[in-house]
Formats: C-alpha cells, structure tokens, sequence
C-alpha cells in the first residue's frame, strides 16, 4: 500500500467523523426544530419570549464558541464532565452543541413556513370536519414542507461546512487530518479535503434540487 | 319547522361589537341571501354559523335542534363541535382548495377520513372508498368539472376552483351550505360559471345562505334577502320587498348604488 | 555552567559579514544536509527587517500573560536581551505550535522561542542553539488519581500539544502509546482538559507544570505523576541559519554576565548542564 | 487595575481583531462581488463558465479550510510566503480568504437581484434615451440595492460570526483569548466573549432594519 | 412629406420571421391604430421604431431625414442611437415607471439628464431645471394628475400610472408617440380615463401610433388604421374602410370577434 493509499484512507476515515457529525446533527435538529418553534410561537407569553430569546442568543453567536462552551464548561464549573474523557464523549459534545445551534436556525425557518400556510388552509380543513391532527399531517404539512424546502436546503448544505467546527475541541475530523499532513511539510491532502465537501455538498444540491421537482406538481 | 334558526346572535371583536342581536329563520330548501355594505358583518355571521367564530351570546338551532347556545358554550366537546359543523357548508371568498390534491381528491378527502370512524370501515374499506369516489365524481359532473378531475388546483381557472370548492362542500351534504361572495375573486367573464351552479342548486332546492354583492343574482336567485348594516338587521323579506320596495332609509342609500 | 561546544561554532559571526560568502558559522555539526542553507547570510536578512520574528504559544512561565495583561515570561525576556545584544526589535506572534517548522520556512517567522525541546528530529529539519534551560516530559493528572507507571494508562485518554516533545514521549511510551490520544494546539489547553475531566492525564512541559499546577495555582487540583524524560530546551532557526551561532555567542555572554542566572531564579528554572 | 479590568481590556482588544476582519472584507467584498457577479452573467462564456465553477467551489467548501490554504500553500508549495512575517500577515492572509469567501456569496446575491430588476426598467430608460452608466445608476442601482437588502443583511450578521474563524492560523481573536484564560481555568472570559457577539448582531440587525425602514417609501 | 416612413422593415427571432416586408407612413398630427391578433408582431414592431430591436433589413425615416437603415446599422455608434431615439416616444403596456422618483420626478429625470449635455448648463442650472419642472408639472396637469405629482408609483392606481408614463414620454417632445395596448393591463375601470387622455392628445393633434385591442376606441381615435396579421399589413386604411368594410377575409374574420 502506498503513501498516498495511506493518506486517503485516513482522510476518508476522518471525514466518516463529518459525516457521523452531519448526520447526528439533522436527526436531532430537524424535530427538535418543530419543538422550538411552537415555544416561540406559543400563546403563553412568557415560554414564547423565553425561546425567541434563547433562539436569538443562539443565532448571535458563533457555533465555535457553542462548541468551546458546551465541552468546557461543565468540567470547569462543576469540576465534572457528562462528557466523560476520551473521543466519543467530544463528539457527543460537539453534536449537542450543533444540534441546539441548529434546532434554533431551523425553528425560524419552520415559524416562516407555519405563518406562510394560509390561515384559510386550516379553515377549510375545519368547516370539513377534520381533526386538528388531520387537518396537520393531510392538509397543511406538505404545504409547509415545499415552503420551507429552498431555505432548508441551503442551511443543511451550511451544516456540512460547519462539520469542521468539530477540530476546535479535538475531534479529528478531516481538515484537522489533512493539516496534520501539512504540518509535515505535505500540502496536497489539504487541498484533496475540498473534493469531499464538494461531492458531498453537490450531492445535497442534486438530492434538493430532486426533492423540489418532486414537490412542484402543486403550488401553494 | 325551519331548518335553520338563528337567535339573537351577538359576537365582539375587543371593544368593537360586530354582530348586534343576529336572528332569523330559513325553511329546508330555501336560499337566503345576504347584502349589506362593507363591514356589516355578514362574513362574521357566516363564520359564526360555520364555528369558526365562536359568538358570544345567542343560540343557533338546526332542525330544531340546539348546536349552539353561548350560555352553554363550556360543556362542548371539540369533537362535538366538529360533528355539529357537519350540519353546515361553508365556499370560501378565495376558494381555499387544498393544492396538493387533485380536483377529486380534494372532493373526497374529508369523507374519506371521516369514514375510517365508521363501524365496519376496516372489514369493508374498499367498497367505501369507491362509494365515496363515485359520489364525489358524480358532484364534479354536476358542477361541470367531469374532464377537470384529476388536475391540481393550480391548472384551474377561478371559477372552475370555486366549483371544485362547491362540489367539496357538498359532498358531506350539509343542511345548510353557506357561500361568502362566492365571485368576488374571480374575474367577471368567470363569475358567471359559477353563478350558474349556484343558481342550479337553489332550483334542486338546496338550502342555502349566500352572501353576495352581486344584487341582480341576488334577486333572481333567492326567496329571502336580509339586509344587513352595522351588525343589526335593518331589514328583510322577500326579494321584491327588500330589493324593489325597500322601507328603511339605510336600505334605499345603499341599493341606491347599484 | 558551560553550553555544549557540540551544536553549533561559539564564534560569534561579525553582523556585517560578507553575505556571499559562505559564512563559516552556519556549518551546524549535526547538518546531514550541507546542500539545504541559505545561500544568503539569514542574520544579515533579519537585520535588514530590523526585526527577529519569534514564534510563540502561550506558555507559562516561558511566554504568557500576566494578570496585569503584561507580556512576560523566561523566555520573552531571555529573547528581548539577546535581541537587544544582536541589534534587532524582537517581535513575538503567537503561532500553532503544530506548524511552527512551516512557519519557519515560511519566513512567516524568524525563530521558534517557546521552550522548544531538543531531539535528532528537530535537528534534521531545525538549526538548534546550544540547551539553555533543562526540562522533563511529565504525566499530569488530577490530584488524587490512580497512577502506576504509564501502563495504568492503557486505554485511558490522554492529551500533549500537537507537534510538541509530549507528543513523541507518548508515541515512544509503550504504555502512553496504547491509550487514546487527543492532540491540542496549546499546552496549556491539555490542562483544561485534563481539570475538566475531559482527558485523564496529560503529557507536557515540566516547567510548564511547575509554573501552573499545584498548590497556589489556578490547577491546584493537578499533580505532577512521574518525569519520563530528561531534556534540554533549546531555540529553533530555520536549517542552516547563521543567527544561531550568533546567539550561542550572545547566550555565552549573558551567562558570563549573569543576566542568564537571575531570570532562572525569577522564573524558578534549571539552567541546561 | 484589577484582574477583570485587564481581561476585559484584553478581550476588547481582541474584538478589535474580529472588527478589523470584519471591516476590510466588507470593504473589499462588496464591491469585488460586483466583478465577480458580471463575471458569471458574462455573454462570454467561457468566462462565465468559470467564474460560476469557481464561485461553486468556493461556496462547497469551509471557509476554514480556504483560511487554512490560503495561509500555509504559498510557504509549501513555493518555499516562499506572500504574507509576510509577523501577525500582520496571518491578518492579511485571512483577511484575503475573506474576501474571496465573502465576495462568492455576494455575487450570487448581486446576481439574483440584477436579475430581479425587470427588463421594462432597462427599456424604460433606454427609450427615454438614458446611457447605460445613467440607467445603471440612476433607474435600477436602488432597485437592486432595495432587493439585495435582506439576504445581504443575513450573509454580512454570519460574517461577524465567521470572523472567530481568524484563529485558525493563529489570529489571537476574541474566543482564542478567552480560551487562553479558560486553559488557566476561568471561563467566564469566554462567556462574557458572546455579550460582544450579541451586541454587534445586534447594532447589525438594527441598522438593516433601519436601512430597510428607509428605502420603505417606493415599492418595487 | 410624412413625419413617419417606415420602408419594408423585417425583424427575425431566430427561424421565426417576427415582421416580413413592413412599410407604411405616417403624416403629422395624425394617429395611425395597430390591430392584429395576437403574435401578429405589434409589440415587435413598436419595439424596432423605439430601437429596442435592431430590424434585420429596411429603413425608417424620420422627417425625411433617415433614422435607421439595416444596411448602414454597423456604422451607427451607440450615441446616435440615444439620439434617434428621441424621435420616438414609447408608452409601455405596463407602465414600466420607475419605482424610487416620484410622478413628477419620472417625468423631469431623463430631461434633466439631458440638460446636462446643454453648453450653458453650469452657468444656468437652476433656470434650465426649474424650466423642465414647470413643464413637467404643466403635463401632469394635463393628464389630470395635478394632485399627484409627489406621489410614487405604487401609490397610484394603475389607471394613474399609465397617466404619469403618457406625460413622461411626453415630457421629451417627440415627433411621433407609440402606445403598446396602454389598457390591457388595467382593470376595466381604470381604462377609460387613460383613453381619454389619449383621446385628448388625437384631439390636439399628436402624432401617434396606437398598438390596441379596444376596437371601438380605435375607430374612434384614429385617422388611419393598419390590420397586422402574422407579421404583414394585411389591410391598411381609415377607419371606415378597415372596420366597417374590410376587404381581406383574414381581417373581416378578426374582427368578427369583437
Ligand atoms: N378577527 C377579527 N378581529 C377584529 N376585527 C374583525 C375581525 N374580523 C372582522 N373584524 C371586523 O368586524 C367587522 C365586520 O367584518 P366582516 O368581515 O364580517 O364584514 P363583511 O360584512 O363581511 O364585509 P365585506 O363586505 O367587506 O366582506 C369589520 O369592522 C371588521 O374589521
Ligand atoms: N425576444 C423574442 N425572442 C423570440 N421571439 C420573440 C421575441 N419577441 C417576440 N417574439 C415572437 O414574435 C412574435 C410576435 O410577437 P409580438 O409580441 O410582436 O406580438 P404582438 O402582436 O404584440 O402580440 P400581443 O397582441 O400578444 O402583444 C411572437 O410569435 C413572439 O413569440
Ligand atoms: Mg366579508
Ligand atoms: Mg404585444
């Protein structure tokens, strides 16, 4: 096996930890998004004002320091870590950082596409009977989600991006490998890094751009 | 007994008082149509009777029956409320089709899930839902939709939207259905489509509450015009009387501009 | 207290020698490859600038902060001395310590002055000065922790400096190199880690872990573990540079001077043998 | 003066970095997306055709890594550094990844919003016998401007965020000198590092909204 | 001699001959009426008199004087294009005003660009510019917008904004003023008053050519009338002769339709 076999194997393994990272982040955030809107658009004032609040702390800051304060502040607080040591814990860490981060950009994202369903939509669905869950899941929900899709689409192709955020608390994801190459006087793994984001960031546009002509057999 | 009556009604929007003291009766397979100036409040009784306003004083029997009483309004359930909404239809101004449904599906969506609470839904599933489709198919031919069926609303024209939204409301057969200007979002060639429909319901005597602007349909097509000013009945009766032979003063002022 | 004769000639190289020349001062014992000098007089580069780029991370008690936002430290005034002896501004930029040699050779950079630890593989790609202060690689843990030997740590976490002397001394453990291992870019980031549990012991610096950790420090809660190994810091220039034997030169004369003696005893540091 | 006095002094000092970043790649950005915007709707088209790759390129890869190249290639590849020595270069060097990074998103920005203007604008003033220069400036410049506000709003609030990224090659920002006080254990430096965050996206959102307030008064 | 001669223009886009071997004339103070359906290259046409399209053979001359010849196109620089342009006036279907300048400043703008070009411009500016704003307040006046001048567009009707487009083209004086169906993005109401403008222009003998579908309006307002189908004049002729009589079955069946 040659060197170069070498380094694209461990750059590929490091980039699995992206990947690993991206996808823990959507499968906690997409939901915990939903939660997060209806607290900023419940009627009982003080939760709504409490989240939009914590929604605008969290979307005024950078990621970075999210990351930094979620692993370290703990132990530096409490002098004890739920992150326990070793590297499963800083990814665990890194995730929950990122997904609280997201969560809050993808509320805002869902109170736009809630407020962009006309109210006469869930009016109909009333004067027919429906349940409120019906008139949910059969009415409004793909409404929403081909509304909400464009923005989406581009804050997920962010997400990938942002996946190398995890080196800040020493998750070796793949550009902190590459750099550990070029530390050593070899730059191209550095530059080989972009290839990975690009097929993968082009993928997501291609997957976008597919689940969009999907949906556009209807206009709201 | 009327099907439909209507006592003292009374809703509030804050400090403002949109419908005063609302009453009045409609006999099976009549059609009453509504006028009145802009802000009268004729969509708030509308939406009143359809529960999508909930009043705050008066009573609304259908057959006789309470379906709603103000004073009483606690004890109702949401399921309740959604089974007494069934005695009305209600055609929006601006339509409201579900877009993501065809023509058809948007006719048939809301007997379909309603079915699945009837008993022997599961055992006899298919022959239900192709019931409900025949009917459904039968209702768009009648509103002259037969060769629109399976287009989304978007491939629509107005008029042909508002029918689709006719056929919608009338597929859960209401006893009484309600229209809100059922034209007045559509272009002037198309309101006659739609027009005619309505027209054709009241002869298959349909029972009917329209409010509308369109005051020579309004005349054709009714056996009851109520005319409303401020929240408050000013007056009603037949066409001729209300129309041809208006008594009070607001009356006269506003027919006076058409 | 005499510097070792080995690393590089004592003589002092006159400022203003003759750039073309080979200058007889940069032919470094431990050169392997002759072929990779400058062919221009670096000390006669630097002193153009006017200025000697110093390379650093924060790093009690060698660079850092003080707590009245003072820039201090053994090695930041050992530097200004010898800058001020070779004629030149020192100017100190902090860098990441795991690509300080492309720095270097970036020229983004003069010199690397941050208790740098001699070993062959910093000589292969470095000019190294003579030792000037002695140091250890120690295991840090917390106060209390269970420590015997290195082979308790097998399968534990442990933390050095990306590219630091910690980072080889694990590698070359047998049992640091079975644990898990998390690189940082700061020494003083591994005690975070270390305080905050999030490591279970960390490899650095001793006199790093003599100025921070203990009794009276912000780590009182950390203890040194054991001393793996004994060495010597020295200063890093780029491969094949003449400043480096003018500094020995400059170091001769601040030990002689006793300049060299009294800021070991300020900063509580053992001079090199 | 006291240990808080001197941190905070410290940390604003480090602010200033994260300003400066921000400052000149708003200064160099905005107007070098313009190029790059007329670059991609070239009627040449090969020069269209790389324009958009290179934007596409910059846009799929994190920002980071393009810091990172930036900073360390030329000292690799060519034994040489453009930057210079010193840590006026490291902000140099950054702020040139910036610059592009940022310059990428704007021209895509610019694009959609040249894009929007309707023809009948241009024709307008052509008929009217306007040059080109005075059609440009003086018929749909606003326009456009009016149009560009709101994405630009957000794109200029993430860069303020982004500019924690300096520290990558070792820009001593705001969140890596906090850090340096939370490897001594005190981490409240580094939280007080968001009140500074949170007051610039503040003034940001407030001076957009003001800006948007003001350009209210035509409709386009 | 005529104001207007446009001699066999022909326009391609693409394979598709858009105009094939267009001529006619126009005497001064008259009005000439487009009709055709649609796609027969009205809009096209008026496009290649304002020189928005670059006609691929033929000339137009203006006064006598040529303005454009597709034969010597090469030679025109891009100032004597902005030049020639000011011949013509062009009112556009949709108005096409500009957003950020009040009515008045969208009449005054491009004058006082102009202005500038003036050799006495320094010396006299506040003279030249409160010249060109007495006109462009005298227009507006005359299209009964005095009490709207210091409005935008988006608060004006459209009924008014097309009144703001008629004074602004206008405002620079051309010799001959083209209109592309200036109603048909009106809603019916709107329609008369921007006709009657345009009627009141007829009356004080301005040059016009008229792209519109409003056939009763054509009859009215114009001296003479050209029939466009698929890209040739068909029938050419006053009004009489064209509407009441045509003589081309291709005309008779258009205009059947109305
Ligand atoms: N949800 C609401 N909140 C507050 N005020 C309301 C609300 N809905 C209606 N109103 C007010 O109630 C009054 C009656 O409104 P309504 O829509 O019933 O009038 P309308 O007769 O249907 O008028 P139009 O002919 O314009 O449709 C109006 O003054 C309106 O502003
Ligand atoms: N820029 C263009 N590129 C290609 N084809 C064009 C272009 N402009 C117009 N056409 C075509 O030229 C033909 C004539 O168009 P034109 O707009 O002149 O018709 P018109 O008589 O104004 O029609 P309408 O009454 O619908 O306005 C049409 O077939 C149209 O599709
Ligand atoms: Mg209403
Ligand atoms: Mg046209």
């Amino acid at each position: 096996m040659n060197a170069a076999t070498v380094i694209f194997q461990r750059l590929s393994e490091s980039f699995w930890l992206n990947c690993k990272l991206f996808g823990l982040t959507l499968l906690f955030s997409v939901p915990l998004g939903f939660v997060v809107a209806f607290g900023s658009m419940s009627r009982f004032k003080p939760l709504a004002w409490l989240t939009r609040t914590f929604v605008w702390a969290i979307r005024g800051t950078p990621l970075m320091l999210q990351v930094i304060i979620i692993y370290f502040a703990p132990g530096l607080l409490f002098e004890m870590t739920p992150w326990g040591s070793g590297s499963s814990g800083r990814l665990v860490a890194c995730t929950i950082a990122f997904v609280i981060n997201y969560a809050c950009y993808f509320s805002e994202i869902y109170r736009g596409g809630i407020e962009a369903v006309p109210r006469g939509q869930y009016e109909a669905g009333k004067v027919l009977g429906l349940t409120k869950s019906q008139i949910f899941f059969r009415v409004t929900l793909l409404q929403l989600v081909k509304g909400i899709l464009p923005p989406m689409g581009n804050e997920i192709i962010t997400l990938i991006k942002d996946t190398a955020l995890a080196r800040i608390i020493s998750n070796k994801e793949i550009i902190m490998m590459a750099q550990e190459y070029a530390s050593k006087g070899l730059i191209w793994p550095l530059f080989s890094t972009a290839i990975y984001f690009l097929v993968f960031v082009g993928g997501l546009t291609l997957l976008f751009g597919w689940i969009e002509k999907k949906m556009d057999y209807f206009r709201v | 007994m009327p099907v439909l009556e209507v006592q003292s009604i009374k809703k509030s929007f804050g400090a403002v008082e949109v419908l005063k003291n609302i009453g009045f009766s409609l006999e099976k397979g009549q059609s009453l149509a509504v006028i009145g100036s802009s802000g009268s409040g004729k969509t708030t009784l509308l939406r009143c009777l359809n529960f999508l306003e909930r009043p705050d004083g008066g009573r609304i029997l259908v057959n006789g029956k309470t379906v709603f009483d103000a004073a009483a309004v606690k004890s109702q359930s949401e399921a309740q409320i959604r089974q007494n909404r069934l005695h009305f239809g209600l055609v929006f101004q601006n339509f409201n089709l579900f877009p993501q449904y065809t023509a058809l599906q948007n006719v048939t969506l809301a007997q379909e899930l309603l079915a699945r609470s009837q008993p022997d839904y599961q055992r006899s599933k298919k022959a239900i839902l192709e019931e409900i489709r025949t009917r459904a198919q039968g209702l768009l031919a009648s509103v002259g939709l037969s060769n629109r069926m399976d287009n989304y609303p978007h491939q629509l024209s107005g008029g042909q939207q508002q029918r689709v939204a006719i056929a919608r409301a009338l597929a859960l057969q209401p006893d009484i259905l309600c229209f809100d200007e059922p034209t007045s979002a559509l272009d002037p060639e198309l309101t006659g489509e739609v027009l005619g429909v309505i027209r054709s319901l009241a002869e298959r005597d349909t029972t009917m509450v329209i409010v509308t602007h369109e005051m020579a349909f309004a005349r054709d097509v009714s056996d009851c015009i109520i005319f409303m000013d401020d929240g408050r009945i000013v007056e009603q009766g037949t066409p001729d009387q209300v129309i041809n032979h208006p008594q009070m003063e607001r009356t006269k002022a506003f027919l006076s501009r058409f | 207290m005499a510097f070792s004769l080995a690393a590089c000639g004592s003589a002092p190289v006159e400022a203003d020698s003759v750039p073309s020349s080979q200058p007889e001062a940069s032919q470094p014992v431990s050169s392997e490859e002759p072929g990779s000098e400058p062919a221009e007089s670096d000390l006669a580069y630097v002193k153009g600038n006017g200025k000697m780029i110093i390379g650093y991370t924060t790093y009690e008690p060698m660079n850092y902060t003080d707590a009245s936002g003072e820039f201090t430290g053994f090695d930041t005034e050992l530097a200004k001395a010898v800058c001020e002896k070779l004629g030149v501004e020192p100017e100190f930029v902090e860098i990441n310590w795991e690509t300080k040699e492309v720095e270097l050779n970036a020229k983004s950079i003069d010199c690397i002055w941050n208790g740098l630890t001699i070993n062959d593989e910093r000589r292969a790609t470095m000019e190294l000065t003579d030792p000037y202060v002695l140091n250890a690689q120690v295991v840090v843990m917390k106060s209390g922790a269970e420590y015997d030997g290195t082979a308790s740590l097998v399968g534990k976490t442990v933390c050095a400096e990306a590219g630091s002397a910690g980072e080889t001394t694990i590698a070359g453990d047998e049992g640091l190199a079975q644990a898990d291992y998390i690189s940082k870019d700061v020494q003083t980031a591994c005690l975070m880690e270390v305080a905050a549990g999030t490591c279970d012991a960390a490899v650095l610096d001793l006199t790093l872990a003599n100025a921070m950790i203990g009794e009276g420090t912000d780590y009182a809660g950390l203890a040194i573990m054991e001393r793996l190994a004994v060495e010597d810091y020295g200063v890093a220039f780029r491969k094949g540079s003449d400043i480096c034997a003018a500094v020995n030169g400059v170091f001769d004369e601040l030990t002689a001077d006793g300049t060299l003696g009294a800021l070991a005893e300020k900063y509580n540091l053992d001079l090199a043998q």
